[in-house]
């Protein structure tokens, strides 16, 4: 930052100034005079060496400045003239509109502390993510009311049509445990505790055996139930797989090799 | 604990995220310790169970979020709900059909069918409570697996998913043919 | 009066709004009376001054909006801050102070009371959206005359700009040489 010292040893930054009224209240206030009692021939001289000071160092717009340093001349060669007392008028000081223009600037400067300091808390801004929020208020339960189970019948037959043969081996395959182990989940949701046999819904299919019993084993293999069997041949007993130990007058037959 | 000022920062966090956020990201945020962050979260969820609160603090895939309550959807819905758009879109009813037939199955297994990523759709039929997770399935990795829910039942009025239609008549001859 | 459901009904509402909300548009969207929304609306401000709350309802530019508590910014500025690169320079913010306070004002009035050119800078402000043309006045040459917009109450949280902050009566008429 430039500094001058000028003749009254005042020092002052350049560029510190927002205009010329903004450095003759620097001067003033650094010269401690009363404002409505202005020493205008000090004032002017520390005016115009700020001026000769700043026109060196080619700063741009001193144009305002040069017009604030001719009012400033203006004001000083009237006070030198002699005041014709007119007892009927009243006395005009031709400092006095400079003074006005001072009073209302200061006040804006000081309002515009004010605001400054507002101003800086909208610093940082704390912004919410704009992008689309992720509700689908429309995805809604009425439109998946209108969505019957022959739509996921036939969605699905058409996604399973588009699929090559080989995937379809694969994935026809998987079905059946599954959907098992998938009734076997739903039902204990229902009941603490069923049989076997409810797993099997279509009696003349050995596949549905196969397919339910093999899903039995996994579960327990994955530790989703536990199963009890009370007497020889009789119905498999199915119950959530519990960390506790199991009562005693269950037998385990929990089969770990599947 | 009372954990106040901890409450007031993860709630303003739920508030400026618009997708779910893992607690991870919320420790990260906060330099709160992990049993902190939980135990607010768990106390900012029941308070904003209260029927006076508008949002339901959601635990879904990828994380927490605030999302307004159910019941007051129907005034949600005019202004803020996606406009020009009162079908459900066919991916969601695809990747729900794949999980109804082929539970329980994983993401990766969606994904494999549909050819796309099903990220979003599982999470919108989680929030729906229309599928959920089941387990994990015994491959490396452990993927969780989904299956459908009672909601589901209800929803397209099954006793049991014992009922759902059979693909027979038309596929399973395809099946058979090419089988 | 309890209110618990307008209650939630307008907290998702002020949730799910990026923007301030202006009273009238809640009363539309929640189809309640002007009473019960002012009222609602006064009782959900209280609640958020809970220090166990992450966000203020604050009332700004004649709309409400929640705002995150400026004591959590310290936690939230890296994840959702964004630093404002665009504040104003000194000048302009004498200039904007004058328009501010003396609207509606003409160029050349504004350039009476700072003592220098206000061209620049009334351009400046022009195109930041923070003042805007209000008129003419009606002298020779029928100046345009100068106000204030709603992004300047936004801009400084100002709900009206009958909410600019007011120097002291004594600061208005004394000449501080320390000032």
């Amino acid at each position: 930052m430039e500094q001058i010292q000028n003749d009254s040893s005042h020092k002052f930054k350049l560029q510190e100034f927002e205009g010329p009224l903004d450095l003759l209240l620097f001067l003033i206030r650094k010269s401690e005079v009363n404002i409505y009692d202005i020493p205008i021939a000090e004032i002017v001289e520390q005016y115009l060496a700020y001026l000769e000071y700043a026109a060196k160092k080619n700063l741009d717009n001193l144009s305002e400045f040069y017009i604030m340093a001719s009012t400033l001349l203006y004001i000083k060669s009237k006070m030198l003239l002699p005041v014709e007392v007119n007892v009927e008028d009243e006395f005009e000081d031709p400092r006095s509109e400079l003074v006005e223009r001072l009073i209302e600037y200061q006040k804006f400067k000081k309002i515009s502390d004010l605001m400054s300091v507002k101003e800086k808390e909208s610093e940082w801004i704390i912004e919410r993510n704009k992008k689309q929020r992720n509700f689908s208020f429309v995805d809604d339960k009425e439109l998946w009311e209108e969505v019957d189970v022959w739509d996921l019948l036939q969605t699905f037959s058409s996604i399973v049509g588009n699929l090559s043969n080989e995937q379809i081996i694969d994935f026809y395959e998987e079905v059946s445990i599954n959907e098992k182990l998938t009734l076997m989940s739903e039902l204990l949701d229902k009941n603490n505790e069923i049989l076997f046999n409810e797993l099997i819904i279509n009696n003349s299919s050995i596949l549905e055996f196969v397919c339910s019993f093999l899903a039995v084993l996994d579960a327990v293999k994955n530790k989703i139930i536990q199963v009890y069997q009370n007497k020889m041949f009789g119905d498999i007993r199915i119950k959530k797989y519990s960390a506790d130990k199991l009562s005693t007058d269950n037998i385990s037959h929990e089969n770990k090799e599947g | 604990m009372k954990l106040e000022k901890e409450e007031a920062l993860i709630e303003a966090i739920l508030f400026l995220e618009s997708d779910p956020i893992d607690i991870n990201t919320i420790i990260k945020i906060t330099d709160l310790s992990k049993e902190v962050v939980s135990e607010t979260i768990k106390n900012l969820r029941e308070k904003y169970e209260d029927p006076s609160r508008g949002m339901d603090l959601t635990e879904i895939v990828g994380g927490y979020q605030l999302i307004p309550k159910e019941e007051l959807w129907g005034y949600l819905k005019v202004r803020y709900g996606k406009k020009n758009e009162n079908r459900l879109s066919r991916a969601a009813i695809e990747t729900l059909s794949i999980i109804a037939y082929s539970q329980p199955i994983t993401r990766g297994e969606v994904e494999n069918i549909r050819g796309v990523s099903a990220d979003g759709m599982i999470r919108l039929l989680l929030s729906r409570k229309l599928i959920r997770e089941v387990g994990k399935k015994d491959i490396p990795g452990k993927p969780v697996t989904y299956g459908t829910t009672p909601d589901f039942l209800k929803l397209f009025k099954l006793n049991s998913i014992s009922d759902l239609p059979k693909l027979e008549e038309t596929d399973l001859k395809r099946f058979e043919l090419n089988g």
